[in-house]
This record gives structure tokens, C-alpha cells and sequence, in this order.
């Protein structure tokens, strides 16, 4: 029995759907399994359900693991389960938090901050204001919600509450700029690009649209230039998939933001390793950051960095050495 | 009886070798036979099951109920509605959820024996109906029961302890309760030998006197009520609830399940007792895969790959089993 | 003067394109055998459909004891006694053979099934009527002789009032319906009226106490028990009177079948052994489940032999399917038209031409379809709206004439056929004989089974009798008569 | 026919319905008839009308393929892959392509005649099998077209100009030539009449020496291969796929447009027109809602509740049709 490996933590990195953004972050694991002598695995509920959550919790606690990161998909009302996974095991959430749980730090950005964020590219874009349609995978969570609320909030410029909630058809116009309306496309490409292309057929006036999930910005490219309104329609996306990427190379495409999943892996590896390795509760504490919040800040991708940015990115992910 | 042994089989070559391969020589533990893995294994059998049985009721006449998922969703976001936004008593809020699941297997029902239909477009109508209307009812909000309930959950997460270590989990005695019931009705009493004679052939039982139409609508609504009670259940063990994903494909574990154990989609044919066995194998599965593999990514590849050798081993098995000469 | 038991006035029923009944009168006594005759398509089964409440009429009343009843489903018939042998099998064969026979009137306690003592009171039932299944067996494994009486002993425990009868002997040979005509008697004689339908005039004659005819959906006429005879029951069926058919003498030649060795999974002792020439029409006569079924799937494929060799006109084909059989040249008609014989939803042309569009090209020969489907409706007297009616909407008779059709069309070398005339009427039968003889004369071997002796004795050059899957004897010319046939069929050691 | 009839009048309405909320008063347009909209509505129908026309071909068997989804979704991986990762030229790569989706078509008509196996049962297995392969292959990351093989996506996104507004999409056309050849083979050649009767009786079938195995696995093939193809043609429209979410219950859509175009499940009875009509239907509905819809909340229920709806009436109509006194 080599000592070593007996000795190596055992760690798991949970996502809450099956997506390309999570690919990175398993990347970012697989750095970190490196880099601080850990054992881990990366979970991807493949229904994107809090049940499957549930039992891929139940079976990492029954296999062992003494670890691990989690991206609650329903923080509000796993609460209970929370606690208990964090009684027999280090519990900390990424990407999106659990506050009222016994989760011992949160590794991320916020959604609602990111939307924001997001919200001002669309007024760099559109600094005369305009009609906005947004398109998101679905509304039921956490973090698409967030992020549009963020979004319109940033539009019409109403102060910083990340609890506000505008129903998907509530009227949100403001001074200048117009939420036309909200489209989901329960993850389904083919739709979301349908989507895309009926709110331009719909409205000949809308001046920007703005794409939540990873795949979508592609989508609404490939809506817009089918509609001949390549230039007339300004685009923002969100997260870096390379088509989004490319068409910001292109001009196409004004920018987007993105988070950073790579880290979210990593540094999720960073903190647990070090937790686990501490049984003292007390000594723990002093290991957590400041406030329980790793901040993994979001970023706003433009034209001027977004060379930069894929470069990196195709090295984190093994593309390109 | 030979379709029982085998999934008995299947069941046991996969659990020992889950049992050998998850061993943990470090800790001297072997986590699938923990306790904790057990209980939580029985837990999801006695869920899961309860919908194949859901599934079974239907199937036995011939048909099929594809809006399962769909109904476990409608309970699963109702519930939490009644018992938390509208503050009503637990009795109260679960019986109006299952009367509400019953009416729509009753509708069910009416439309395919009233109108002709078939069974097969009414519940995928049902299906995306009836998300689509939970989806406008709870304006795509997470439904959840927050800490209202807590003793309502009781019969989703609870345990009856046998020893200090291990209780059996309720759900689970709540499967065997349901399912000895329904053993005892399609084998005992004239109801279900009604049922399964109208299952292989309507035409055949209606001429002799069976009261036909007014059976299928009672399958359609016993297979809904169960979906309903398994969507009341599912919701309390994760008190959470989202119209547009909650029980997504249940429906097809369901039907996976009631088919792996024998019934036949023909109609008129099958056991409880091999429901149950395939439920659980649709359970054992995902568990084994988490506990030895390092990523789940082929999860379904191995669900459905091992569902579709039993399968195949069972019919070529069968064939052999009729060929090999007698005495 | 009391009422009849049951009285039918006006009845009329209409089919889309079709009325098939129009202003039918029927009474029924108490204690009456009547038997109701008429041509393929008359009209009979939809009469006793009506009367059993599957159908109801468009126009007309029915009076039970004097009382005006509107039957608004089979359930109610039976409630008021009144039980119908279908024409066609109508069991669940997921049921135990128990099962089936109290299907719908279960012995209960409560809700609960009284299983065992179910199995006590069928055993009786089969007993009476000579069939020898365990009531644990499944309804799957019986032949359809079989199930035909176990209908039989179905309608009998119902204790009806009005027994209706639709051919319940199409399948069954003489001991069996000799028995069955004993319980009928004794049904009548406590007071049950039964409505019995036959094509077989000789039961007619031997059961009836009266007689009542239908042509085109209309009354045709009635015989009293002292009126009946041969010649009128034709007469009251067709209108005219059949000139009788002649055998033709036909010279085998080379054997084109030869069987060595064969052993069937329900007789595995029994081995067969037999050899059909080209121009020769063999019949094979045995009891009920005397294996003749058994032998002719075998032969064809459709069932796996446990051994043996079968050639057909020097090309081995045993264990290759009934693909490889039709592809050598022979073919089989079923015993059992509704699962093997037609495709029901498809229209009569469709039936016809199904198994000889092949070898035309990849397209349909539509003139050729169309040109066959005429020449079938035409010779064998096929009472269809046209070669587009759905063959499910035909009458027994007729769709068992489509089932004959689409075979003689076939030009097959060897010609299987079981029960070919199940159903026929007397008019087409005589024609199909003939046609059967004038394809012999042009060189095909036809190897046929009939549970009707009189058939066997009509069609077959030589018999061969069967008795536990074993071929048990062979007679030919002067021998081949009803006593020898029988006489070996029967044989001491068969029970 | 009248089913046919049926179908058109109900888009007829909707469309009318469409045109005439959906006029926008101020720029004096119409959105719902602008060419631009046309011309998106004939693509998605030739997209899905391919998904309905191979699910038909099983159906017409009396059987059922579940995985005509997980089919599209490995098509949507492997083309991309072909084509950037290994960067084979267009017409190896969607030969190779189209050949693993018969290959794949061919499996489950072996499985289904050879073992005699549920096609239920092996289609779906066959959907968690094949999805989740896709899954482990791709390693969960996104398959993409990147900037490759741009004149291949003609096949999907491409118009033929009729006028100088207007052009028909190329997946149309596709549809179009799909439909004919399909409708011409089921109703003009031997093969198309043997199918259908052993959809109806395969034992009679079988009995008049139609080789019913072969036709069987054939029909198999045509499905997975139209699915395969669809497959093409959705990865080349979104130029992108990931294998856990790709074609997502797109068995069901495209039952569902097959049935609703008057396959009966039972095997043995549609007409291909009927077919492309359905799916129509089920793509016009979702365009009407975004058009004039606040949200796409209850856009599931509106396609349930429209397809029920449609089902009902025509069972309704048929019947006061027998029913209706003659002359
Ligand atoms: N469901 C139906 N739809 C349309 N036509 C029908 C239907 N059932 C029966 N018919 C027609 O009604 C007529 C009478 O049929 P019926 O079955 O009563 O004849 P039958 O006298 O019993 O003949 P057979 O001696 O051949 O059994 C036939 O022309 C038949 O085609
Ligand atoms: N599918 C089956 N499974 C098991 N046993 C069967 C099956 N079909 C028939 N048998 C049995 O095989 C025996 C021979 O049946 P077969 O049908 O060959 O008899 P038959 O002489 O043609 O008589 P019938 O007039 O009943 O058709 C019967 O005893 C029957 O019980
Ligand atoms: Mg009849
Ligand atoms: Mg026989």
C-alpha cells in the first residue's frame, strides 16, 4: 500500500447541469487534482434536476469522499439536505451559494453582478437606448434569473437588489431602453435560434438582443444574419463559447461576460484540500476567506481582449499547448 | 416465474460486483453495503417504484401512459403551493393533490375509451400540456416546501429502525404496501382478472359482459393517483420542485422499470412483484456507477446497456429454455 | 296464449354501402331448436349480433316474453339470458382455460375470486363436452378446434334462456358434435329456445325443429321439422337448385412433397412419413387435436420440426421458414383465417394479390391486382361491395372465400390446406371443389385437412387418417368411406 | 383523406388566426406572412417533417423508436467531429455519417425480429445508450462547425430564390423529395404493400411468404437513417452540439407529428402527406405563440392542448360522420 495514496484527500466537484461551461471547470479540477495532491471527481447531473442532485450527493457521502463543491441548484430549499451533507463531509458551494446552509464558504461571483455587468455592455452598445430581447435556457433558475434580473436592472437603472424578481411578460420599460420580452428554449439549440429569429420577425425595431447561456450568443448571430441585420442589431452575450468568441473577433458580436469555471475547479480544490486536511473546526475557520466569499470576479470580454482571453483559454483546456 | 429469477440474477451479479469493487482496503469498508447506501438505495426503489407501478396499471390494458412525469410534476409543484403559500393543513393538501391527480387519469381515461383515442397521444398531449400549465401557474418559480412540513417529509425521508444502524426507509414500505396490494388485486379479486382479460383482447371481454370502458378509466385513474402520490413523495424528499424540469423523463424510468419486469406492452400480462425488481435494478445502476466509476458521463450508456443485454439474455434464454428437448 | 320467448320484428341494419338487414322477422319458442340459414354475406351473424346486443339495429323491435327490451350492450344480453357463440373466436388467451369460461361471471366471495372452486365446476364443463384440457392450461395453447368448444361450454354454463349458435361446429368432427347436439337437446327439452346457424345441411336436418332462411338480408322463407329436406334448405339458401359435381379422375404423377422422418413438438413420438404426387388431392381426416394442424405448419415452417426432412420437389426446405417453403412452391392456407389467413384492415384486393405481387418488378401490377380481384369475386361468388371493402367487414364465409382466393391464385406446386371450407355455404363449396379438382388436373399436389368427413369423402383422392400425431392408416377408392374413416380415427388405444 | 382535410383546415385557422393578430398597424406590415418568417417556418418544418417521416417508418410496422432523438444526437456530434477534427471533405463525412445512423437502424431491427425484444424496450435503451456514449466520446464538450465546411450548411440554412423576397429553404425542398419518394414507395411498389400489411398482420403477413424480418429491419434502417440525416441537418443549421441536450425529446416530436398526421400506432395505416401536415402543425403553433405571445411560458400547453384538440374534434367528426343518417 503506497502511503502517499492512501493519505491523498478524496474530493468532488458537483455541477448543476451538463454544459461546455462546466467542461472548463472540470479542467480547472483536473489542474487542481494536480497541483494540491488530491483525489477527485467532477459530477454532472445530466436532467439538470436538484432530485438527481440529491442522490449524486447521497452516493459521493456513501463512497467516501470528504469533500466537496457544490453548485446548489436550488439553495433556497436544500437547505436541510445541505446541512446534512455538510455533517459528515467539507461543504462549500461554487458558482452559485447557499447562504442559510451549513456550507462552509462560497467560491464564485454574483449572477445578479454579472448581469449587471452584462446589462452595461448592452449600453455600451446601445448608448441611444432601444428595444432589448433577451434569451435564456429557462427562467426556473437561480442563476438565469440572477443574471436578467441583472440585466434589466442595469437598464433601467434601478438601484442594487438582488432579490427583485420582474415576472417572464411583466413590462419592464424604462427611459431608454425597452425589455421587450424574455424567451426560453429549455436548452434546446434549434429553438433558441427559432427564438431568436421570430422576436426579429417579430419586432423590426429591436436594437439589441442579449443571450444568458453559453450557447446562445451563437445563436442569435447565426438569427441576425439570417434576417440580413448584421450590424443593425447589436449583440451581448454571456459566458465564452469560441463561436461567441469568434464573433466578437468578427465585430459582430459587442461582447461578453464571462465567469471563470477554470478557477471555480481549481481554487475549489485549493480550499477543500486545505479543509480537509484540518480537523480542528476551530483552525478551519481561520483557513476560509474573508466573509465566507471567494470572489472569482466575472469579466467583461471585448473586442480589445478577447485575443488575450481565448489564448488562455485554449491552453487551460488542453487545445492548444 | 423465469423473467423473476432472472432479474433476481441480474440484481445479485451486479450488487456483488459493486460490493467487491467499491471495498475500501484503506478504510476496511465496503460503502455499498454501508448502511447509509442501503437505506438511501431502498429509498429511491420505494420512489421510483411506486411510479413503475403507476405505469404497470396502464400497460396491463394495453396502454400507455406517457404524461407520468408530467403529473409527478403538477403534484410536485401543488403540493408545496397548498401546504406553504395557501397554509393548509398536511391531510388537506395531500388528499387535494391526489384528487387532482385521480381527475386527470380520469379525463385520461375518458378520452380513450369515450372518444377512441389513442392512448399513446392523449398522454403525450397530457404531457406537455399539463408541464406547460405548471409552467404558467408557478411563473417558472421554484416551488419548495422551505422547513413548513417538516413531519410530512417523514414519509419520504423517514425510517422504521430494524437495528441501531438500519432502518428501512418508508418510502420503501410504502412500495411493498402498494405493491402487495396491487398483487392481491390483479390475482385475487374479479376487478383485476377483468382488467387483464380486456388488456389482451377488449373485444373478447366486453362480449362477455365485462363492464370494459369503466375498467380502462379506473386503470387510467389508479395509474395517475400513483403518479400523483410518487410526484407528493418525490417533492418531500427534495423540497424543491421546478415546473419545467421536475420528473422530466420519469415516465420512461417508469415504463423501463414496469417493462424490465415483465409487463407486456401488448397488455395483459406481468407481475408486481417483477415491477418491483426492475425499479430497483433501475436504481441499483446509477448507484453502482457512482460508487466505482470516476465520472458519471456514461451513466445512461450503462443503464441502457445493461437494461438491453438482460433483455436479450432473457429472450435468447427463453428460446433455449423452449428448444431443449423433453423428456 | 302466451308470449314467445323471443321475438325479432322489422330488424334492419345498414353498413356504410351495405344494408344487411332489412324487415327481418324471427320468433323463438321456449324449448325450439330453430336454425337459421342463408348464403356467405346473408345476413345471419349480423341478425344474432343484434340479438346478442353488440349491434344495435336501425330499425325494428325486440320483444323477450312478451316484453319490448332495447339491448344497449352484450352485458345487458347476458343479463337477460341471452348467450352468442361468436362466429369468430373471441377468448383472451392470457386466461386460464377456467378463466375464460367464467369470464364475466366469475364465482366470487365479495370482490374476491373463488379460484379453486372455478376449477372444480370447469372441469365439469369440459368434461361434458369432451375436452380433455386442464382448466390450469392456458387458453394460448388450445387449437382452435379446441377453443371452439370451449365457447361452447362458455355459452352453455351462462344457463341462457336464448342460446345462439354461429357455427359453433366449423372446426369440430363428428364426436364432438355429436355430444354437443345430446346437451343441445337436453337444453331444449328444459325450455332454452336456441338459434342455431350452420352450413353443414346435415346437422340441420338432424337438429332442427324448424327452420328459417335469409337471402340479401331479407326473410326467405320457413321449414317445419317435417318439411325439411335437402333440396328446400338449398332452395330456401340460394333459390335454386345446385346440380351436384362430379369427381374427376386424376392420374398422379411424381411425388412433388415427400416427408421422411418428421416429429412435431406435440407429438415427438409420432413420426410422419407421407409423399404427395403431382395431380393428386389427399386428404388427411382425424379427431379433434389428432395433430393434422400440427403436421400441415410443420410441413410449411411455420413451427420448427424436432426432426425429419421435408422436400419439396427435390429442395429440402425443413427449418427454413415459411419463407423458404412458399419460394419452393408450397404454400399453406391457415386453419385460422382472423390471425393467419387475411389481414383484416386491408381491403379484398389487397388480400388477394398479397402473396403474388412478388416477382413483378419493385412496382405494383395495378391492372394485373385489379384483373385478379375480379376474376376471385366472380368464381367464387364473393359477396363484397366491391373488391375495395375492408375484409374485417366481410362476412365469415366471405372472407374465408378471400383466404381460398388469394391461394388458388397462387399457382403454387403444393397446395397445404386446412379447413378450407370453414364457413363456406353450399353454393361456393361445389364450385370450390371444382376448381380444387381442375387444379389437380393441371399438376399440382394438394395435400388438404377437413374435419367435415363428407368433405374428405368429396375432395380426396385418398385419406389419411391421423390419430395422435401419427399417421394411423390410408384408404383410398372403395374403402374411403365415413364407417373405415372413422373406425380408424377412433381406435381403441387413442384414450 | 378526411383526416387529411382535417389537418389543413386547423393550419388554415391558425394561420389565419396569426396573420391577423400579428398585423402591426403602425409600419403597416405582417410579420406572420413576411417572407423572412416564411421562409424560418418551411425550414423548421423540413427539419422536423425528416424526424416525422423516419419515425413513420417504424410506426408503420405497428412498432415504435424512441431513440430517433439520441440517433440525431450522434449524428450532431460525429459530423462535426468528421469534418474540423479530422477534417475529412463533406461527402465522406456525411456518408460515414449517415452510414453509422443505418448501422445503428439495423441493430434495433435485428434486436427487435432476431430476439424478438419490445421495440419499446430497445429503442429505448437505445436512447440512454447511444446519448450516453455520445457523452463519454465527446468528453461533455461542445461538437462545433467553428467556421469549417460554411457551403455544407447550405443543406440546412440555404434558400432556392423563387422570387427576389422569397426562397424555399433547402430543408424544405429536402422534405419535399423525402415525402414523394416515401409516398411513391409505400403506396406504388410491393415493398411499400408488404409493409404495410405486415404492420397490420405480421403473421398473415408472414403466412403469404412476404419475408416480413427483412421488410422489418429495413424500416429500421429507413428510420435511423432519416433520423441520422435530420441529425446533418440540425447540427448544420445551430452549428453546434452538445451531446448531453442535443435532440432532446425530439422522438417525441416527431411521433407526435406522425401520429397527429394519421399513423396509427397499431401499425399499417398513414399517408405521408399527412405526415408532413403533422409536423407542420407542431412547428406553426410555437411561431403563433412567440408571434403574439406575452412569454413562451405556455407554449408546451398550448401545443398539448391544440394537438388534443385536434385529436378530439377529428374522433368527434368521425364519428357523427358514420352516424349521420344516408340517403
Ligand atoms: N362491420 C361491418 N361493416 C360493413 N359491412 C359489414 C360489417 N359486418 C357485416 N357486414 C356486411 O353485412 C352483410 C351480412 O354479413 P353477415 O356477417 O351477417 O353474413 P352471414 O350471413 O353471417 O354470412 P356467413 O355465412 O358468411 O357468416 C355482409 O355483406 C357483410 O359484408
Ligand atoms: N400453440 C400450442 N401450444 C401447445 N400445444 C398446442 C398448441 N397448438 C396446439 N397444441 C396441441 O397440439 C395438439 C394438436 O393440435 P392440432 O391443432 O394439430 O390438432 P388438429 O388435429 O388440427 O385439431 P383441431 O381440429 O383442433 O385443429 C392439440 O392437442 C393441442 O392441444
Ligand atoms: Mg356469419
Ligand atoms: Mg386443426
Amino acid at each position: 500500500q503506497d502511503p502517499v495514496v492512501a493519505k491523498k484527500p478524496r474530493l468532488a466537484f458537483v455541477t448543476n447541469c451538463v454544459a461546455e461551461f462546466w467542461t472548463v471547470g472540470s479542467f480547472g479540477v483536473e489542474a487542481g487534482k494536480q497541483e494540491f495532491g488530491v483525489e477527485a471527481v467532477v459530477r454532472m447531473p445530466a436532467n439538470g434536476t436538484a432530485d438527481e442532485q440529491k442522490r449524486i450527493l447521497e452516493d459521493l457521502l456513501a463512497k467516501g469522499v470528504q469533500g466537496i463543491a457544490l453548485s446548489p441548484k436550488d439553495p433556497e430549499n436544500m437547505t436541510a439536505l445541505l446541512d446534512k451533507v455538510a455533517s459528515r463531509a467539507v461543504l462549500i458551494t461554487h458558482d452559485s451559494d447557499a447562504p442559510k446552509s451549513k456550507r462552509l464558504c462560497y467560491i464564485g461571483m454574483d449572477n445578479y453582478d454579472a448581469g449587471r455587468m452584462c446589462g452595461q455592455l448592452v449600453k455600451q452598445a446601445l448608448p441611444g437606448g432601444g428595444a432589448v430581447v433577451i434569451l435564456v435556457g429557462n427562467l426556473d433558475q437561480d442563476n438565469a434569473r440572477r443574471r436578467r434580473q441583472g440585466v434589466i436592472d442595469e437598464l433601467l437603472g434601478r438601484t442594487h437588489d438582488a432579490t427583485r424578481f420582474d415576472k417572464q411578460d411583466a413590462v419592464c420599460k424604462g427611459d431608454l431602453y425597452e425589455i421587450r420580452a424574455t424567451f426560453t428554449d429549455q436548452f434546446d439549440r434549434q429553438k433558441g435560434k427559432a427564438a431568436a429569429q421570430d422576436a426579429l420577425t417579430r419586432w423590426s425595431d429591436v436594437a439589441c438582443m442579449v443571450g444568458l447561456f453559453e450557447y446562445e450568443p451563437p445563436l442569435m448571430l447565426e438569427a441576425v444574419k439570417s434576417a440580413n441585420r448584421l450590424g443593425k442589431v447589436a449583440l451581448v452575450g454571456f459566458d465564452e463559447n469560441e463561436a461567441t468568441l469568434q464573433g466578437i473577433v468578427d465585430g459582430h458580436i459587442h461582447g461578453t461576460v464571462v465567469q471563470n469555471p477554470y478557477e471555480y475547479g481549481r481554487r475549489s480544490m485549493e480550499l477543500l484540500a486545505k479543509l480537509v486536511a484540518e480537523v480542528d473546526a476551530k483552525k478551519r475557520e481561520a483557513l476560509l476567506p474573508k466573509g465566507g466569499f471567494l470572489d472569482i470576479p466575472a469579466r467583461q470580454i471585448k473586442r480589445d481582449n478577447v485575443r488575450a482571453f481565448w489564448d488562455d483559454l485554449l491552453q487551460k483546456t488542453g487545445k492548444k499547448k | 416465474m423465469k423473467k423473476i429469477v432472472g432479474l433476481v440474477a441480474l440484481l445479485l451479479v451486479i450488487a456483488v460486483i459493486t460490493a467487491t469493487f467499491s471495498y475500501d482496503p484503506i478504510t476496511d469498508s465496503n460503502p455499498f453495503l454501508s448502511a447509509y447506501n442501503l437505506e438511501n438505495l431502498l429509498q429511491r426503489v420505494g420512489l421510483f417504484g411506486v411510479l413503475s407501478v403507476a405505469a404497470a396499471f396502464v400497460i396491463v390494458t394495453g396502454g400507455i401512459d406517457l404524461s407520468i412525469g408530467a403529473v409527478v410534476c403538477v403534484a410536485g409543484c401543488l403540493l408545496p403551493w397548498f401546504l406553504r403559500d395557501l397554509g393548509w393543513s398536511a391531510p388537506l393538501a395531500i388528499l387535494t393533490t391526489l384528487a387532482i391527480a385521480a381527475a386527470i387519469g380520469a379525463w385520461h381515461g375518458l378520452l380513450v375509451v369515450g372518444l377512441g383515442l389513442q392512448p399513446f397521444v392523449v398522454t403525450l398531449c397530457g404531457l406537455l400540456l399539463y408541464r406547460g400549465i405548471m409552467r404558467g401557474f408557478t411563473g417558472d418559480q421554484t416551488m419548495g416546501l422551505g422547513d413548513t412540513a417538516e413531519e410530512l417529509r417523514w414519509l419520504a425521508t423517514g425510517k422504521v429502525a430494524l437495528t441501531e444502524q438500519f432502518g428501512l426507509p418508508v418510502p420503501m414500505l410504502l412500495l411493498v404496501g402498494i405493491a402487495v396490494l396491487t398483487s392481491f388485486l390483479w390475482t385475487r379479486t374479479v376487478w383485476g382478472r377483468h382488467l387483464f382479460a380486456l388488456g389482451r383482447n377488449e373485444e373478447a371481454a366486453r362480449f362477455a359482459g365485462v363492464p370494459t370502458a369503466r375498467l380502462t378509466v379506473a386503470a387510467y385513474i389508479a395509474c395517475s393517483l400513483l403518479a400523483g402520490l410518487g410526484g407528493c413523495l418525490f417533492v418531500l424528499d427534495v423540497n424543491s420542485a421546478q415546473a419545467s424540469n421536475f420528473g422530466n423523463f420519469y415516465e420512461l424510468y417508469a415504463i423501463a422499470g414496469a417493462v424490465l419486469g415483465g409487463m407486456a406492452l401488448r397488455g395483459g400480462e406481468g407481475m408486481v412483484l417483477g415491477i418491483v425488481l426492475g425499479a430497483a435494478l433501475m436504481q441499483l445502476l446509477p448507484n453502482t456507477i457512482r460508487l466505482l466509476g470516476d465520472s458519471d458521463k456514461l451513466e445512461f450508456a450503462v443503464v441502457g446497456g445493461v437494461i438491453l443485454a438482460g433483455a436479450a439474455a432473457d429472450a435468447v434464454l427463453a428460446r433455449w429454455w423452449q428448444r431443449r428437448p423433453r423428456r | 296464449m302466451t308470449a314467445s320467448l323471443l321475438a325479432l320484428r322489422g330488424i334492419g341494419k345498414a353498413f356504410p354501402g351495405v344494408r344487411a338487414l332489412q324487415d327481418v322477422d324471427l320468433t323463438i319458442e321456449r324449448g325450439e331448436v330453430v336454425a337459421l340459414i342463408g348464403e356467405n354475406g346473408a345476413g345471419k351473424s349480423t341478425l344474432m349480433k343484434v340479438l346478442a346486443g353488440v349491434y344495435r339495429p336501425d330499425a325494428g323491435e325486440l320483444w323477450l316474453d312478451g316484453a319490448l327490451v332495447a339491448l344497449k350492450s352484450p352485458a345487458e344480453a347476458l343479463r337477460l339470458g341471452i348467450a352468442l357463440i361468436h362466429q369468430e373466436l373471441s377468448l383472451c388467451d392470457n386466461l386460464t382455460v377456467a378463466g375464460a369460461l367464467f369470464l364475466g361471471a366469475e364465482l366470487r366471495r365479495g370482490p374476491f375470486l373463488r379460484r379453486r372452486a372455478m376449477d372444480v365446476q370447469a372441469r365439469h364443463w369440459l368434461l361434458r363436452l369432451g375436452l380433455t384440457v386442464e382448466p390450469a392450461a392456458l387458453v394460448a395453447t388450445l387449437s382452435p378446434g379446441q377453443k371452439q368448444l370451449l365457447e361452447i361450454a362458455r355459452a352453455l354454463r351462462a344457463k341462457a334462456r336464448v342460446l345462439i349458435m354461429d357455427e359453433p361446429t366449423s372446426s369440430l368432427t363428428l364426436p364432438e358434435t355429436e355430444r354437443l347436439f345430446t346437451l343441445v337437446r337436453e337444453l331444449r327439452d328444459q325450455g332454452v329456445g336456441v338459434v342455431y346457424i350452420s352450413h353443414r345441411l346435415g346437422e340441420v336436418r338432424e337438429l332442427a325443429d324448424r327452420v328459417v332462411g335469409l337471402r340479401d338480408g331479407k326473410n326467405s322463407g320457413e321449414l317445419q321439422r317435417a318439411e325439411i329436406t335437402h333440396e328446400r334448405l338449398v332452395g330456401l339458401m340460394v333459390g335454386r337448385t345446385l346440380s351436384a359435381t362430379r369427381r374427376v379422375a386424376h392420374v398422379p404423377g411424381d411425388a412433388v412433397l415427400q416427408v421422411k422422418g418428421l416429429r412435431t413438438a406435440a407429438f415427438p413420438q409420432a413420426v410422419v412419413e407421407l409423399a404427395v404426387r403431382r395431380c393428386e388431392v389427399v386428404g388427411i381426416a382425424g379427431l379433434l387435436g389428432s395433430g393434422r394442424t400440427e403436421l400441415l405448419r410443420a410441413l410449411f415452417g411455420a413451427d420448427r420440426a424436432l426432426a425429419g426432412d421435408v422436400t419439396i420437389a427435390g429442395k429440402a426446405t425443413a427449418g427454413r421458414g415459411p419463407g423458404a417453403a412458399a419460394a419452393a412452391g408450397l404454400v399453406l392456407l391457415p386453419e385460422d383465417r382472423k390471425q393467419q389467413g387475411l389481414v383484416l384492415g386491408m381491403s379484398v384486393r389487397h388480400n388477394l394479390s398479397l402473396p403474388t405481387l412478388r416477382g413483378r418488378g419493385v412496382l405494383i401490377d395495378r391492372a394485373y391486382e385489379a384483373a385478379l380481384a375480379m376474376r376471385a369475386i366472380a368464381e367464387l361468388e364473393i359477396a363484397a361491395r366491391g373488391p375495395d371493402q375492408i375484409v374485417g367487414t366481410l362476412s365469415g364465409g366471405n372472407q374465408q372465400k378471400v383466404v381460398l382466393g388469394k391461394w388458388l391464385a397462387a399457382n403454387p406446386r403444393v397446395l397445404l390446406l386446412d379447413e378450407p371450407t370453414r364457413g363456406v355455404d353450399v353454393g361456393a363449396r361445389s364450385e370450390i371443389y371444382a376448381r380444387l379438382h381442375a387444379l389437380a388436373a393441371q399438376g399440382l399436389a394438394i395435400l388438404f385437412v377437413s374435419s367435415e368427413l363428407e368433405e374428405v369423402l368429396a375432395l380426396a383422392d385418398r385419406a389419411l387418417v391421423m390419430r395422435q400425431g401419427a399417421i394411423v392408416g390410408e384408404l383410398a377408392g372403395a374403402a374411403l368411406t365415413e364407417a373405415n374413416v372413422m373406425m380408424l380415427a377412433t381406435s381403441m388405444e387413442s384414450r
